[in-house]
């Protein structure tokens, strides 16, 4: 089972990251799940989402203690939340910034300014970039599920072209 | 408004969305009221954002209660605290659903009994903790999560409910007059018996407004007259000064409607019934309050 | 023999819902020239952030929601994106 | 011993509460229970009793008020029955979960629909799971005793948890018995409420509660609940001393050297000690253990070996008898016959409980007045 | 197998109850339950399920809205949880007395004070006298399918009570899984409810119900309530006969073999199966039995000779877990560890389960999380 | 008059006590619904004296529900009903207790949504099921089992609260007038949506009245002024005749007062404040039906 | 399969509330020789035990609350105390 | 034990009558209860009461199927009720009358004309003539329980002298 945990802030889609991740997931005929942890939060206040992955039918609906991967989708999290807590050893970050950001050794980093994109295809509701659609295609390039999935999670979920443009966008951004 | 004491009741900062209408409110009422006082909160947006166990925001006490039992709770706690002899303002800080909706049974039982309490509605017209869903508040043509296409029916008209218990004070207000709350808070805890504010407090996700709007959204509520300001101490009703004013001349209420999201499936007939229902408010209160002026 | 219950039972606390001003995506600045001191951003702040007498704004807390920018007569309040 | 009063259920425990002394009672009527609020009411006008009586508009609005008036450390009192004790439901749970120590008179009625207002215990046992202590009491002065010890068992600052006198709707609330009125005295202490509301000490009641810590709070109840069985026999004791009346969560009744004991509550369970006298003539050695407090549940019942015959005056529909669950549950060596009687007024007389034991088959249950073949 | 769909639980009841067509939902919001009456009055105002949505006021009213168009003969739905459940409990008693096939989806969440908006079961465990059947489910597809049921196994004449299924809140509420959303054909055939109101044959309902006859009803009502075991089965094999997912009143995982067994409902049932593979792989022989229905009350459990560590998401204060309770009392020879876990959202991991099993104390109760000298 | 139906809609005999007011209302009730029609009735007299199982007297469905409930069961049963595209009249028929108190909720909340249903509230002016408890509808003064020195408070105004929420159709009646009622009723459920219907129903116990004199009582009611007989149609307000004849020149309350042993102990003071609101309400009735006049 | 559940379900009776003129005290009787057929009597007769046509009373069924008596214009209707 | 039910109309006090004839028991030094039988009676419908006095604590709650005594505190009931339904044999029957009323054999039958004693005494409220009290004297006369007792179990009750005025009526106008 591959586990990985979002973290975002309420009002920026982290949650339906998570499910088109796992949506693409099982359309490469695996199985997953994608799940919220909801607190009594409101808009911008951070939050995390889990998506588990594997070749079984997930039954664990605990927390995600011990992640193989982390998403980092709003980098300002960082300052009051511990994102690596629990990381597994050898386990993967990816982060969306354009800066150069420093992480402990020992696990596999991972980056594209997925802002930067959303703000060149003009993927921006409400003043804010959209960061959950580039992500999937991020997160394609790093093999979590296939590039076509990830495509078809995306278009089921938004009908705008500029979301697959942007998840392509970053496809190509993010080195492997 | 020089006399408005500086000194915050509340602690930064309970956790409402940015640009929440309800906690401007409180601050004021906090004010008025004074540290002699215990704030009764059925289950609301107020009782979730007050700061989680084992913190508050608050520096008197809060009682929370169920979502139907607020007025209930708060004639307890006035009668037990006169019973032995205690002053102790008693206000309940409520919105519109635990108000209009679920709370109205034990608000209008607690009104007849002439309990010694002050009750506040704070009105955003939907039920926003549960994430924006109809009430009996919500305006018609307002979409919600369960009025997808807008509501069809009418807002139902609380003030007139309460008003029809006699009690010795009622008062509309709005987040965006603060002093206006202030002193209607004020006067309202001057006076024996069961009181009655009911706030309009503009709510930017619930609304579709930015949250910088919400100040702008409830003045324009006053100036459209889609909201009226006004006090009824025992049998003296008078229109509030911000909406006397606007009553001169109020501004259509079609640009009301239009800076906000959630009335964007109001179509022009729809848009045309809102107005006349506006108009024909406005002549009831003009009427009323100088039935009011003639009679003193 | 007054053993408190082990309840929900709250005390005051700054900060006791979690640091707001994280929740910010746009941070009001404002231009000390301008500014006569008028008050109006601080009565209208929901979140009391803004001192009532100096006006300087606790971003510790400031959700930047902008409505002092947004009430401001003289508009002298910027809402600036966050940069972290 | 004082004189002897001839009172029903009802008044005796208005008079109870009146000696206790509470400083708010809200209430609401309905029948078999209204004669103790309309009691109260006419001790309060009379200025009997220095209460205030606040006639609430239901029955969701008087627990509501009790809880209000409660946290302020007064002490309260509110009475209910059947579908007024259903649509306080929510705020039972509450007012156990804020840890107030309200005292209640519950008549025991039948829930409609149809409607029907005679004695069933399904109302009160649907509300056991809500951390109220419920005792069941069998004569006039049983009420009135229980409800006195009700005030100083729930006040307890090692249990603040609300307490249930129930008794059974014009079984008890109505008959009319002779009792002794006696004055409690300072047998129930002040209350001294150690999380009442303070202006000077400003806290927050009932806020959002992690998911880290609320179960710890649900433990504290438990505790209680299981020190509430302590200060129930250190009450029970002590109002023994004083006034010579005793009683014991489980009452029994020639239960030594009996192979066979009647289990009920109530009034059921008073009648059944006439059932025993008339198997002993029969040469059935017969006992009775008529269960007092349900909540807590009581632990140490004396029955092994002995075959019980456990009266349900209630059901739990796609389970059974609750009583009879119950007993099993916390005895699982308990040999029992289950019979549910009684429900919704059904007559079941002192013979018809001798013939229960008669013809008991052990570990099956029995519902009285329907047809062996439908059973 | 059609596509898979990533749906939450509230999502797929929605779906379900799409796919059943009810004529008129009455219900009221809460959290975790939103979702699911947001998602109806979207299929209603979209017309994509033709019903009266009706926007009531309070859960006592959704309740009430749903008995009065029931009684007309038509099919309806409500949703809830927690408070809003705890509120509509008067109701819920009227609602299986009047003997009303109401379906409702319930999404258990823990009680008040203090807030507290994530998993327990306390809610619905204390409607268990109501006279509703309740189905506790685990995954998303199985939401789906038991709502489908639920209308079937309701509107059957040999049972006319209502169900409730129930869901954990948020973990099943909220997660998100592929399922199937198969259409049922006519699989829930048209409802025809012989006591539905008819103005050509005035009947009236619920009026004055004297003593002699009252039990009989009730009785009514548990006879139904038995012969719903039979309904529920062949309901349950007709599913699997026709869509190919089979299901039964209490799930098994390699209980065969098994020593121990791990017993829990809801999302915890589900879990556990990874703790008993865990198990295995250290060597000792776990299985689990989730239990669905637990109203009526499982009777075939094949538990003969095997500890059972029995998980309450609840409790009944002054008793203990309901579920181990009611395990025990239907099965006094049951060796039963009894462990208190998840109240109040409590995080409860496959890895904690499993160290249930390990430390297991047969015969005593656990409540974690609390050190142990508290205990 | 000559056209209300001579059939009898319920069978002899209900089994209210001995002159009772709402059981002579009820007659006309059914007499003007007809058989098309179920009647929906929370706990109160009416759900007693109906009849025991396996009996009852009405010749229309009965459906018995929870005090609280009413106007719930009702909105549901006509939803359905609509829905199957049948236009059955539904029917509350409900005491004072169960439409102010505890059952004004799911009222106010049916009002708001605008269900299509016929409210009739039977006013006793107390609990009479339960032996005469104070209600909200007790008016100042009046002995009841709760009081008895007689209530401090004043009879809560359900008419002006149901008025707030705008149904087309509302009017209050006596049983004293059984064509009034049975003209009412016509009216009331020929018109689309909700409909509220307040009547005044003496009580011999509850009164502390002869049996006989129940419709004499009634009949002073109107006379004094102290219950009005009128009906509002959308926005036309009309005084019924009895009503308009009796405004013009009321008797004293005090009359009515000293007919009933229940206001035994209403002191002189007490009967001044009683007349001076009689006095206050025909002074308001008059203007908003002499306004209804104008606008018309 | 339509098996109807137990349960309270009524049936229209007339009697079903039991003969309530068993409750009597007193006994409207009527002077034929006064009575001018205004049919008041019938019509406010709560328990519409009066015949509206021949104005009969049924007297099975009459509680004896004195209605009919009082409100008679004409004032032909004697309540008369029962004798059993 | 000693079982007596009694028959009269709601509204007339057969309640009142009961509890005072357990009070006077009481008096004695026994033991009773009184208890009502309450149904959804109006005022006028035939209702039962029953009395139960022993030498020990009275725990029967159930109705009384067998009495000892049955007293009818108006005869109307007869027209619709089976009064004697259960009447031990050799019971006795204490009935409100100044007419002959014949009985089955086997029973010992007592009377009195409670309703005109009460006339005569002018013990009539809001019309009725009250019977309760008179009744009282009438069983003191049976030795149900003492007079003395009787009268006080009436005290207690009623301020009224009238009323023991009566009681002492009946009790000289009851045949022993
Ligand atoms: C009995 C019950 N039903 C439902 C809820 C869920 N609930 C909590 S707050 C809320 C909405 C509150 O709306 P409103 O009173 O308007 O206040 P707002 O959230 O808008 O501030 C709801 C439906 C509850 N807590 N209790
Ligand atoms: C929840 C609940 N509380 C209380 C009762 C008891 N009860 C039944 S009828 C009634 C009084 C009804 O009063 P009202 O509505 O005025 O009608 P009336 O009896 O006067 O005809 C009461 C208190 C009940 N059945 N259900
Ligand atoms: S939802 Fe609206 S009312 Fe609630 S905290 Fe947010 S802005 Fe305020
Ligand atoms: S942005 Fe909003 S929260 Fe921040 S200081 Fe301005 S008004 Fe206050
Ligand atoms: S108590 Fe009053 S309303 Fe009820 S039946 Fe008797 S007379 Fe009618
Ligand atoms: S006495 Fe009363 S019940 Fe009898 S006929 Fe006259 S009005 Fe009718």
């Amino acid at each position: 089972m591959y586990e990985i945990r979002i973290h975002s802030r309420g009002g920026q889609g982290g949650v339906t990251a998570a499910r088109m991740m796992a949506s693409a997931a099982v359309k490469d005929g695996k199985f997953a799940t994608a799940c919220p942890f909801y607190g009594a939060e409101r808009r911008g206040a951070p939050i995390v989402s889990f998506v588990r992955i594997d070749d079984a039918p997930v039954r664990i609906y605990s927390q995600i203690n011990k992640p193989e991967m982390i998403v980092i989708l709003d980098p300002t999290v960082m300052d009051t939340v511990n994102v690596l807590d629990g990381l597994k050893e050898g386990g993967s970050i990816f982060i969306n910034t354009h800066d150069d950001v420093d992480f402990p050794a020992g696990f596999k980093v991972y980056k594209a300014d997925l802002t930067g994109i959303a703000l060149r295809e003009k993927l921006v509701v409400a003043g804010s970039p959209i960061v959950n659609t580039p992500v999937i295609g991020a997160l394609a390039k790093l093999g979590l599920f296939t590039r076509e999935s990830g495509v078809k999670a995306i278009t089921e979920t938004f009908a705008d072209p500029r979301n697959t443009a942007a998840a392509k966008a970053a496809f190509e951004e993010v080195i492997v | 408004m020089t006399e408005i004491p500086k000194e915050e009741m509340l602690l930064k900062c309970p956790s409402t969305c940015a640009g929440c209408g309800s906690l401007l409110a409180l601050r004021y009422i906090l004010k008025a009221a004074g540290k002699d006082t215990v704030l009764v909160i059925p289950a609301c947006c107020n009782s979730v954002i007050q700061g989680v166990y084992p913190y508050m925001l608050h520096t008197v006490p809060v009682y929370n209660i169920a979502f139907a039992a607020a007025a209930a709770c708060a004639s307890g706690m006035s009668e037990a605290l006169r019973a032995k002899g205690e002053k102790t303002n008693v206000i309940v800080y409520a919105g519109d659903g635990g108000t209009a909706d679920i709370g109205i049974q034990a608000l209008s039982g607690a009104l007849e009994r002439g309990e010694d309490f002050l009750y506040i509605c704070y009105d955003n017209e939907a039920y926003g903790n549960t994430g924006m869903q109809r009430s009996g508040a919500t305006p018609l043509g307002a979409i919600t999560t369960t009025t997808p296409n807008g509501k069809t029916v009418n807002k139902k008209d609380l003030d007139r409910i309460v008003e029809a218990h006699n009690l010795p004070y009622q008062a509309t207000a709005c987040s965006s007059y603060p002093a206006d709350i202030y002193n209607k808070v004020k006067k309202a805890l001057s006076i024996p018996g069961p009181k009655f504010i009911h706030i309009l407090a503009p709510c930017p996700p619930g609304w579709r407004i930015p949250s910088e709007k919400t100040v702008e959204i409830g003045k324009m509520a006053v100036k459209s007259g889609i909201w009226v300001l006004w006090e009824k101490e025992y049998d003296k009703f008078t229109v509030s000064a911000p909406s006397r004013a606007a009553m001169k001349r109020p501004v259509p209420v079609g640009e009301y409607l239009k800076a906000q999201g959630r009335f964007r499936k109001v179509d022009e007939k729809t848009a045309a019934v809102i107005q006349a229902n506006v108009d024909k408010n406005l002549k009831k209160i003009a009427l009323e309050a100088a039935q009011s002026e003639e009679t003193e | 023999m007054s053993r408190m219950p082990k309840m929900t039972i709250s005390v005051p606390h700054e900060g006791g819902a979690g640091l707001t001003g994280s929740w910010r995506t746009f941070r009001p600045v404002v231009d000390r020239e301008t500014c006569n001191h008028c008050g109006i951003c601080a009565m209208f702040c929901p979140d009391a952030v803004i001192d009532p007498d100096t006006l300087e704004i606790d971003l510790v807390y400031c959700k930047g929601c902008g409505i002092c920018s947004n009430e401001c007569p003289k508009k002298c309040i910027k809402m600036v994106r966050e940069e972290h | 011993m004082s004189e002897l009063i001839m009172s029903t259920g009802n008044k005796a425990v208005a008079a109870a509460v009146k000696m206790a002394k509470p400083l708010v009672v809200a209430a609401y009527p309905i029948t078999p229970q209204t004669e103790i609020i309309e009691s109260i009411a006419d001790y309060v006008e009379a200025g009997d009793l220095k209460a205030r009586y606040i006639p609430v508009e239901s029955e969701h609005s008087a627990m509501t008020a009790c809880i209000g008036a409660s946290i302020t450390g007064v002490r309260v009192f509110t009475a209910t029955s059947s579908h007024g004790l259903l649509y306080m439901h929510e705020m039972l749970h509450w007012a156990a979960g804020a840890r107030l120590p309200i005292v209640m008179g519950q008549v025991n009625r039948t829930l409609a629909p149809g409607w029907n207002i005679w004695a069933e215990h399904t109302d009160a046992l649907s509300q056991r799971d809500t951390g109220w202590l419920q005792v069941y009491v069998s004569t006039v002065q049983e009420a009135y005793d229980a409800t006195l010890m009700a005030f100083r068992i729930a006040e307890d600052n090692r249990v603040l948890l609300p307490v249930m006198i129930n008794m059974d709707g014009f079984l008890l609330s109505h008959i009319m018995q002779p009792f002794e009125m006696t004055e409690p005295g300072d047998f129930i202490p002040p209350l001294d409420l150690p999380h009442k509301i303070d202006v000077n000490d400003p806290k927050g009641y009932g806020a959002m509660s992690p998911a880290n810590v609320h179960y710890q709070f649900r433990f504290d109840m438990e505790k209680s609940m299981r020190a509430s069985r302590t200060v129930i026999n250190e009450t029970e004791a002590e109002f023994a001393k004083r006034f010579g009346r005793s009683y014991a969560p489980v009452e029994e009744y020639f239960c030594d050297d009996a192979d066979v004991i009647i289990v009920a509550m109530g009034t059921l369970g008073k009648e059944a000690e006439v059932a025993a006298d008339l198997l002993r003539k029969e040469g059935i050695k017969a006992g009775v253990m008529r269960i007092r407090w349900l909540r807590p549940f009581p632990l140490d019942m004396n029955i092994k070996g002995k075959d019980l015959v456990v009266i349900d005056r209630d059901c739990s529909f796609g389970f059974g008898g609750v009583v009879a669950g119950e007993i099993q549950a916390r005895y699982p060596d308990a040999k029992i016959a289950s019979v549910i009687a009684g429900l919704g007024g059904q007559e079941v007389t002192y013979e018809d409980m001798a013939e229960f034991v008669r013809s008991r088959k052990m570990g099956t249950e029995f519902w009285f007045g329907i047809p062996q073949e439908e059973q």
